[in-house]
């Protein structure tokens, strides 16, 4: 590791974190013109994230209440940098020497669980419910994903993400969603439930429980939790792009891929309605756990 | 007062007994604060994005309330002006007092608009709120909303349509880029006034002088 | 009908229409009347109780608007009772829902009723300190005056007299 | 040297000249008696004395000057002297228990008693057929009279019958005597032996028939509803008389006639008595009744003896050893026991809960419990080990199982009664009052169980190397435990520290590891004793059992020093746990769950020593056969500590219900004998299948579904301690799977997460139970917002959970990093598909323990909570000081594991470069983790404080609300049934299978036991009934075969 490596790593965020916050205008847009609205400016998240920053005044209910996202965008922005960004890249690799792919899995609990604890001690019961909604849902989808993630382990006889993405190169029969369908398709069920949309959003539940965990969050506290939603999500997809799509070997290709399976979730969410925690729960533990399952059995 | 938050004597696990005062010990007692805009030119740029990140507190207060739907509809469609609902006060800057509010109503507006975060706006909605309209000889309605919080625009009407509430919140933008939407602090600057006046109807008045 | 007028010391019977009608009956014997009307006559379901100030009577008016489902039938029972010492028998063991009417009935009008679950909390003002609002002694227009801001400069008119000159300008 | 006649001399004459005292003076009669007794021991002991050191040749006695068969012969030998030993020291002692009765009785009572004695004395000595059976009538006769001389109603009703069932079986034995002098024409025993009477027509059934008289005298099941009826009804000094000295003399007797019977009459012995030790140990289950259930064990005891006798002919030159250690830990226990229970004075086994009013009572019945039981350093214990391992070596399974069987069960009941004494309720129940003479006996007993014990040990070849340092260093500890607790505790730190020091150049690999868990841990954990105040009386010795029992694992090389270690570890945490607050019954379920482990233990350490001749431990390496069996016994045996599923139960409650500072040692130190056992085992007998079922695969599902069961039980729970008792459950799973998969990876897995195991656990139950102390609840729905009281404490709760959850960059990632590979490399996929399922499921119960605790609302009561003592925090932060270094710089850890389990399986190792470590699929670097993630956070934060540095701070109800405010923290809370909706859809998985399983065969055999039970109804012709019955089933047994008649 050398110095530059931290100036790349900035790049890169500063990269996945604009692109992040465009791709999440630009989806709450498509949403928009579907339902026949003209929706927001594709550039409204980030007068948010200013407006929040612009704020005054800030409460605090505790230390790890203050801390907490910092945790979650810590979670969010290490996800991104222990993976290989852009194959075949040394300024894009980042960190990804640090870790493997078993990293990069468990190191997303750093922020849910940082979170997790910081919306808690706010006090609000309604914090609580979302985390114990959003603790149960991400174990039960968490399952089929394991599946999913040995199989395609197996499958390339390794854990390195840079040599799963080196081995789909060559064209799109090389990609792990031909040439490993179940996992696959678990991996991506899994997909919906990590995204957090329509059908299993309910633990933002906006009308039942102010949105859950971040309900007392406010002011630059939210602000740096808005960060985190354009990084975190945009990470995730580029992890499954390089898992079932065979990677990005520069950033026109991750954009165009990434924003391909953004509109999967989005897709779904759009269709499907919102299933209660342990519909959800016990779906996981179903149809995508039988897929995966299959996939297993299969290697 | 409710008799949870009358003083009490509760017995420690070690046996010996707290005298617990809910009103002091569950809240805060500190005062609202004055924030200084910051330099004009950074505060040009602020205002510019609260201008355009109206993030409105879903909370119906009187009949008004339901003119407020239909701004999200496609037919009205208020996300292209920067408005967006938010559910919780903690997050949100505009507060739409949508009509009349009968003192048991403005105990919980004062509430929530004192647990937002500066700066934020209010917009109040109808007769009702400016002078009491159908209710002005109410025993138990107010009749001036600017007597207990400050208020950035009025809409008239009963009911205003939402093409009014739109012109309302062009009108609040204005306000905001101009730098006049400084009501948080004003509020702050004037709370012992605020206060008095809403102490004067609120009679059962079982919370802190600011909820943070 | 008969059965009741022979069983209770009824004074005034209106039949409103076929299938409402009121009487009145002393204070002493509401409860018992209702009670029976209740468990013998089939009234099960308690429609509302309501009160009137007959200020000038120095009297208020209950009402217990009792509903027959199987004859499809109500009947009104008025008890009138002193504005001076205005308490009435409770009736929630009755119907549960009573005491929610008489906790609205003793905030608004004063009338109290002895026993009945939580009469004394506020119902729907927190704090009410003045008069019952809804005695027709207390001039709710002088409240708001004296309470609430009036913003100067508003207008008022009498809606009858103005309506008329709205609609007939010509007639005087 | 006085001849062993001058017993009969004095007893008669004692018993003549008593006559003469009358009632003048009730208490010198009491003094001579007493020297009659006194004496007659003084002459036992001095010719057994002669045997044991003098080569004394054994002598015949021959009265009047006749040679036999015309003379009345005595024998003395070293057999005789000890039964005698033991018969006149009961004699002696039951005389001074018994001053009080005999003093009111009077004269009379001392005659017959002395009589007695007498009787049991030349039944022991004699060689005479006849005599013999003249003497038994005598001691019959003079048992009937001291019981009737009690003059109760139930006494008398019981003598009767008494006398009538010994009328019948003296009736059998003289119509046998009278045959047998018929047949044999001479009525001494050596003269009968000679001629063979098994082989004449008409001979077999005379022998028969003394044969069977004799061990109908032995109470035989289900042949004595009258004896038990003396045991409930008698005195207590008169039960003892019975139990241990009538029942030593007669089972003397037996080994005399059984020459005479020959081969086939050991067969009959042997089935009775397994059937009496099975029978009667099933019904001493429904016994309420103190009396009546001592009687049950001992019948039991009896049994067990004659199945020994009966398996002479495959216990060979062992029987002697076998049998007699386990008679005299019945005499000796049986006999304390029962003058305790004259002490105590409470019919009712709930009622001894008042012994505990004198706890050094409290630790004799202990002693006398233990020894019935057969734990170490009992003779019992080394008796039944040589049993076990003669039977293994005969092949004698069934035996063996049915031993062992009824064994357990009598450990159900005999633990049941003792933890009523030391946990029932107390508060009602009358004063007893110790009476000089009648504890003095009691005392007497206990220590000489321990000096019994020890020359026991001794004389077993493999048991000389046994440690008894540690067991003196606890005796020490006991002697000063009247000082304050921290005196007590420097002490025991001071001892194990040194003790440590000493070993540590001696230990390598497993051994050094678990030694460091085992000593280490047991020094972190004593630190928080300082918190305690007062004396804390008993604890520190109990502590230093645990703690003696897992260093002797560590330094076992011998199978049976591995067993003496496991049930010295296994008492001492017996005793911790039933310490705790309404711990009884989950004391008992881990006691029964132990005791059935060791013996699955002691089955399997027998089979493996089939055709071996040494004990070392290594024999597991190359064993005779049965290996899949043996490995299946000791894998259970070892697994029913580390509490996998199925085994369980007595977990939660055990380890929830302890004290705050007795968690940490049970949970996260005691498990792991369990994980050390496996390592023992599998490291030496290695791959293991039925056919071809691997049974590592079995175990790696075993060790997949506890985690997933563990870990979900967990997050249901709504008490601290229980959640994270669970949480062990459910940790040792993710071990069992390592240690299942039998690679260098899995097993490194597997004990890197026993090291981390045992850190985050006594971390996070030394916290939790720092809370507990100050909340006084551990129900965590009741506390809440204890984050701004107590931030140490929170501190490393947090850091134990991010451990927990294997979330980077703490070292629990490590674990699950290693554990990926491991499966990648093994291949098997699905149980590590549940592996990971249950990792993410820990998600679950620790979010709720953080929150629900530390997290939301403060509640009224906890508003002036203290932060937890200093010696509670203080190894906490060590703990989290060794986690930081372990996370920072995992090779730390993780190489030298590595390199200890490099000789048994090198092949995936991992190459360590610096802190990155290699794999064959991956890679990690915990040191840049740290330092990137550090690195972000560091960055974020102070992005954060530059633009919200004012933050106002604002208090726990300042929330915004939907317009309301909160009115009452308990409301606003959200605690209770946190994960409601994953219970609603997951939570038929968690439904009490098993803890409904194992209540089922509880109540299975305990209903059994009832119905059996009703056939003694109390009525005295029944019982004859059952004695004639018996006695054809077994003639019918006996001569139906070959011997047809």
């Amino acid at each position: 590791m050398e110095f530059k490596n931290i100036g790349y790593a900035l790049l890169t965020i500063f990269i996945v974190l604009n692109y992040g916050l465009i791709l999440q205008g630009v989806v709450r847009k498509i949403g928009a013109r579907v339902g026949r609205r003209y929706g927001i400016r594709w550039y409204q998240p980030y007068i948010d994230i200013i407006k929040n920053y612009a704020k005054r005044s800030t409460i605090t209910h505790g230390v790890m209440f203050y801390i907490a996202p910092v945790f979650r965008l810590t979670g969010g922005i290490g996800l991104l940098l222990f993976m290989p960004v852009i194959f075949g890249s040394d300024i894009f690799g980042n960190f990804s020497f640090a870790g493997d792919l078993v990293l990069v899995l468990y190191f997303q609990f750093f922020g849910i669980l940082g979170m997790a604890l910081g919306a808690a001690e706010s006090g609000h019961p309604y914090s609580a419910i979302g985390v114990s909604r959003g603790l149960s849902q991400v174990t039960s989808f968490e399952l089929p994903l394991t599946l999913g993630v040995i199989a395609i382990a197996m499958q390339y006889q390794t854990l390195n993400i840079t040599e799963i993405v080196a081995a789909q190169q060559g064209g799109f029969m090389n990609w792990t969603i031909i040439t490993n369908p179940f996992a696959a398709i678990a991996m991506l069920i899994a997909f919906l439930g990590a995204m957090g949309r329509s059908p299993f959003d309910v633990v933002l539940a906006p009308q039942e429980i102010p949105i859950g965990p971040p309900t007392e969050f406010q002011s630059g506290l939210l602000g740096v939790l808005q960060l985190n939603r354009a990084i975190f999500p945009a990470a995730k997809l580029i992890l499954f792009m390089n898992l079932l799509f065979g990677g990005a070997t520069n950033w026109a290709e991750l954009i165009l891929k990434t924003f391909l399976i953004y509109m999967w979730p989005v897709f779904v969410g759009t269709v499907f309605p919102r299933f209660r925690v342990d519909q959800s729960v016990r779906w996981f533990l179903t149809v995508p756990l039988i897929i995966g399952i299959i996939a297993i059995i299969l290697i | 007062m409710k008799e949870d938050f009358k003083k009490r004597t509760v017995i420690s696990p070690e046996g010996k007994p707290i005298e617990i005062d809910p009103l002091k010990d569950y809240f805060s007692d500190a005062k609202p604060k004055v924030y200084k805009p910051a330099h004009p030119i950074i505060e040009k740029f602020a205002n510019w994005a609260r201008a355009n990140s109206l993030w409105v507190l879903g909370f119906g207060t009187g009949c008004g309330a339901i003119e407020m739907r239909p701004l999200m509809t496609p037919r009205f469609d208020a996300y292209r002006y920067g408005i967006q609902w938010r559910p919780t006060p903690r997050q949100a800057s505009v507060f739409v007092v949508s009509g009349y509010l009968s003192v048991k109503t403005l105990k919980r507006v004062v509430r929530t608009y004192e647990q937002m975060q500066n700066p934020k706006f209010v917009i109040a909605l109808g007769s009702c709120t400016i002078n009491g309209g159908m209710y002005w000889d109410s025993y138990n309605t107010i009749n001036r909303l600017d007597h207990y919080m400050p208020v950035d625009v009025y809409i008239a009407g009963c009911m205003p349509r939402p093409e009014s509430l739109l012109a309302g919140f062009d009108k609040l933008k204005t306000i905001i880029t101009e730098g006049r939407g400084e009501g948080a602090n004003t509020y702050a600057e004037k709370f012992d006034w605020y206060k008095a006046n809403q102490k004067k109807v609120i009679k059962d008045w079982d919370m802190p002088d600011y909820n943070w | 009908m008969n059965d009741i007028k022979t069983k209770f010391d009824i004074t005034d019977i209106i039949e409103q229409r076929e299938n409402l009608s009121f009487i009145t009956i002393p204070k002493e014997h509401a409860i018992s009347l209702v009670t029976y009307l209740r468990d013998v006559k089939g009234f099960k379901h308690l429609v509302l109780l309501t009160a009137a100030d007959w200020l000038e009577d120095e009297e208020f008016q209950l009402t217990y608007l009792l509903n027959n489902p199987d004859e499809k039938s109500d009947l009104g029972v008025r008890v009138f009772i002193s504005r001076e010492d205005a308490t009435m028998e409770t009736a929630h063991h009755l119907w549960e829902q009573v005491a929610t009417y008489q906790r609205e009935l003793k905030e608004m009008f004063g009338i109290d009723f002895p026993g009945s679950p939580d009469v004394d909390k506020p119902f729907i003002l927190e704090g009410w300190d003045d008069k019952p609002p809804y005695r027709r002694d207390f001039d709710t227009k002088q409240y708001s005056e004296d309470t609430y801001f009036p913003r100067p400069g508003r207008e008022s008119n009498d809606p009858a007299e103005y309506m008329k000159k709205k609609l007939y300008p010509d007639e005087k | 040297m006085v001849g062993p006649i001058y017993i009969i001399a004095v007893a008669l004459g004692t018993a003549f000249s008593l006559g003469f005292f009358k009632k003048a003076n009730v208490k010198f009669s009491f003094a001579f008696m007493l020297l009659a007794m006194t004496f007659m021991t003084f002459i036992s002991g001095q010719w057994l004395y002669a045997f044991l050191t003098q080569q004394q040749e054994t002598i015949q006695i021959f009265t009047a000057g006749f040679k036999p068969p015309f003379s009345i012969s005595l024998q003395m030998g070293f057999y005789e002297a000890v039964f005698l030993s033991i018969i006149n020291i009961v004699g002696l002692l039951s005389a001074i228990y018994m001053y009080d009765k005999l003093k009111e009785k009077g004269v009379q009572m001392m005659m017959v008693f002395v009589l007695l004695f007498m009787g049991l004395n030349v039944v022991v000595m004699t060689r005479d057929i006849f005599n013999l059976f003249v003497f038994l009538e005598i001691a019959s006769i003079a048992t009937a009279g001291l019981i009737i001389l009690d003059k109760s109603a139930n006494a008398i009703s019981a003598g009767f019958k008494y006398i009538i069932a010994t009328a019948i079986i003296s009736g059998i034995l003289l119509i046998g005597i009278i045959a047998v002098y018929y047949y044999a024409e001479s009525l001494y025993i050596n003269d009968i032996i000679n001629s063979n009477l098994s082989f004449i027509k008409g001979g077999a059934v005379a022998v028969f028939l003394i044969l069977i008289a004799i061990v109908l005298e032995l109470k035989p099941f289900p042949a004595n509803g009258w004896a038990l009826d003396v045991y409930e009804a008698a005195h207590p000094g008169i039960g003892t008389i019975v139990s241990a000295a009538s029942a030593s003399a007669v089972i003397f007797v037996l080994t005399k006639i059984l020459p005479i019977v020959g081969e086939s009459g050991y067969y009959i012995i042997g089935i009775i008595g397994i059937i009496t030790f099975l029978g009667s140990n099933l019904l001493g289950l429904k016994q309420n009744t103190t009396n009546r259930l001592l009687g049950y064990s001992s019948i039991g005891q009896i049994g067990l003896l004659l199945t020994i006798i009966g398996l002479t002919p495959y216990l060979g030159d062992k029987t002697l050893f076998i049998a007699f250690g386990v008679l005299i830990s019945h005499a000796l226990a049986k006999a304390g026991l029962f003058w305790l229970s004259g002490i105590i004075n409470s019919k009712n086994i709930k009622g001894w809960a008042a012994i505990r009013r004198n706890p050094h009572l409290l630790v004799l019945m202990g002693t006398f419990i233990f020894a019935l039981v057969g734990f170490p350093p009992f003779p019992s214990f080394f008796a039944k080990w040589e049993l076990i391992m003669q039977l293994a070596n005969n092949d004698k399974i069934i035996w063996l199982a049915l031993i062992l069987i009824g064994s357990f069960i009598e450990g159900v009941y005999l633990f049941r009664w003792f933890g009523y004494a030391i946990k029932g309720e107390n508060q009602d129940l009358p004063e007893f009052k110790i009476q000089w003479n009648k504890i003095i006996p009691v005392i007497i007993f206990a220590l000489g169980l321990y000096a019994i014990g020890y020359y026991y040990s001794t004389l077993t070849g493999s048991a000389a190397s046994l440690n008894y340092i540690p067991l003196l260093f606890i005796l020490f500890l006991y002697a000063i435990d009247f000082l304050p607790v921290y005196i007590k505790n420097t002490i025991s730190i001071a001892g194990i520290g040194y003790y440590l020091y000493t070993i540590y150049p001696g230990l390598e690999e497993f051994n050094l590891i678990f030694a460091l868990i085992f000593l280490a841990g047991g020094i972190l954990t004593l630190l928080a004793g300082y918190t305690y105040k007062g004396k804390r009386q008993g604890f520190y010795p109990l502590v230093m059992m645990m703690f003696a029992g897992l260093l002797g694992l560590i330094e076992a090389n011998t199978t049976l020093e591995f067993f003496f270690a496991w049930e010295i570890m296994t008492i001492g945490s017996y005793f911790l746990i039933i310490r705790g607050k309404k711990s009884m019954t989950h004391a008992l379920s881990y006691m029964l769950f132990s005791v059935g482990g060791a013996y699955l233990i002691l089955a399997g350490f027998g089979l493996a020593h089939i055709g071996q001749s040494s004990y070392s431990l290594d024999i597991l390496a190359n064993v005779q056969g049965y290996a899949p069996i043996i490995f299946t016994l000791l894998a259970v045996g070892f697994m029913t500590k580390t509490a996998s599923i199925g085994l369980h139960i007595w977990l939660p409650g055990a380890h929830a219900e302890a004290e705050s500072d007795v968690s940490p040692m049970v949970s996260a130190i005691l498990l792991k004998a369990g994980v050390f056992g496996l390592i023992v085992l599998m490291l030496r007998m290695g791959a293991q299948s039925f056919g071809s079922f691997d049974i590592y695969y079995a175990l790696a599902w075993i060790g997949a579904i506890t985690a997933i069961m563990g870990n979900m039980m967990a997050a249901f729970q709504e008490d601290a301690k229980r959640l994270l008792a669970y949480s062990s459950v459910g940790f040792l799973g993710y071990a069992l799977f390592g240690l299942a998969l039998m690679s260098h990876l899995g097993w490194l897995a597997a004990v890197s997460l026993s090291v981390i195991h045992f850190m985050f656990k006594t971390l996070l139950f030394l916290a939790i139970g720092g809370v507990v102390m100050r909340v006084k609840t551990k129900e965590m729905y009741k506390m809440g917002g204890l984050i701004k009281k107590m931030p140490f404490t929170f501190i490393s709760v947090l850091m134990g959970i991010i451990v927990i959850s294997g979330v980077p960059p703490l070292t629990g990632f490590g674990g699950k990093w290693i554990l990926y590979n491991a499966v990648l490399d093994k291949g098997w996929f699905l149980p590590a598909g549940a592996i990971f399922f249950a990792g993410i499921i820990a998600f679950l119960y620790c979010f709720r323990l953080i929150h629900t605790i530390f997290l939301g609302q403060l509640k009224d009561e906890h508003r002036e909570v203290k932060e937890a003592p200093f010696w509670m925090l203080l190894p906490q932060y060590i703990i989290l000081g060794v986690i930081m270094i372990f996370s920072a710089f995992p090779n730390s850890l993780l190489k030298p594991i590595g390199e200890v389990i490099m000789p048994y399986f090198s092949d995936g190792a991992l190459e360590w470069q610096g802190q990155l470590a290699v794999s064959n699929f991956g890679y990690w670097n915990g040191e840049l983790i740290m330092y990137i993630v550090g690195g972000i956070f560091v960055i974020v934060f102070a992005w954060l404080w530059f633009m919200n540095r004012n933050a106002q701070k604002v208090k726990q109800f300042n929330i915004g609300y939907s317009a309301e405010r909160p009115s009452l923290p308990e409301t606003t809370h959200f605690a209770y049934n946190f994960f409601a909706p994953y219970k609603k859809a997951l939570g038929f998985l968690v439904s009490p299978i098993i803890s409904d399983f194992w209540e089922a065969v509880s109540e299975g055999i305990h209903a059994i036991a009832d119905k059996i039970r009703r056939i003694y109804d109390g009525n005295a012709q029944t019982y004859v009934l059952h004695i004639i019955a018996f006695i054809v089933i077994f003639y019918l047994i006996a001569f139906g075969g070959s011997y047809g008649i």
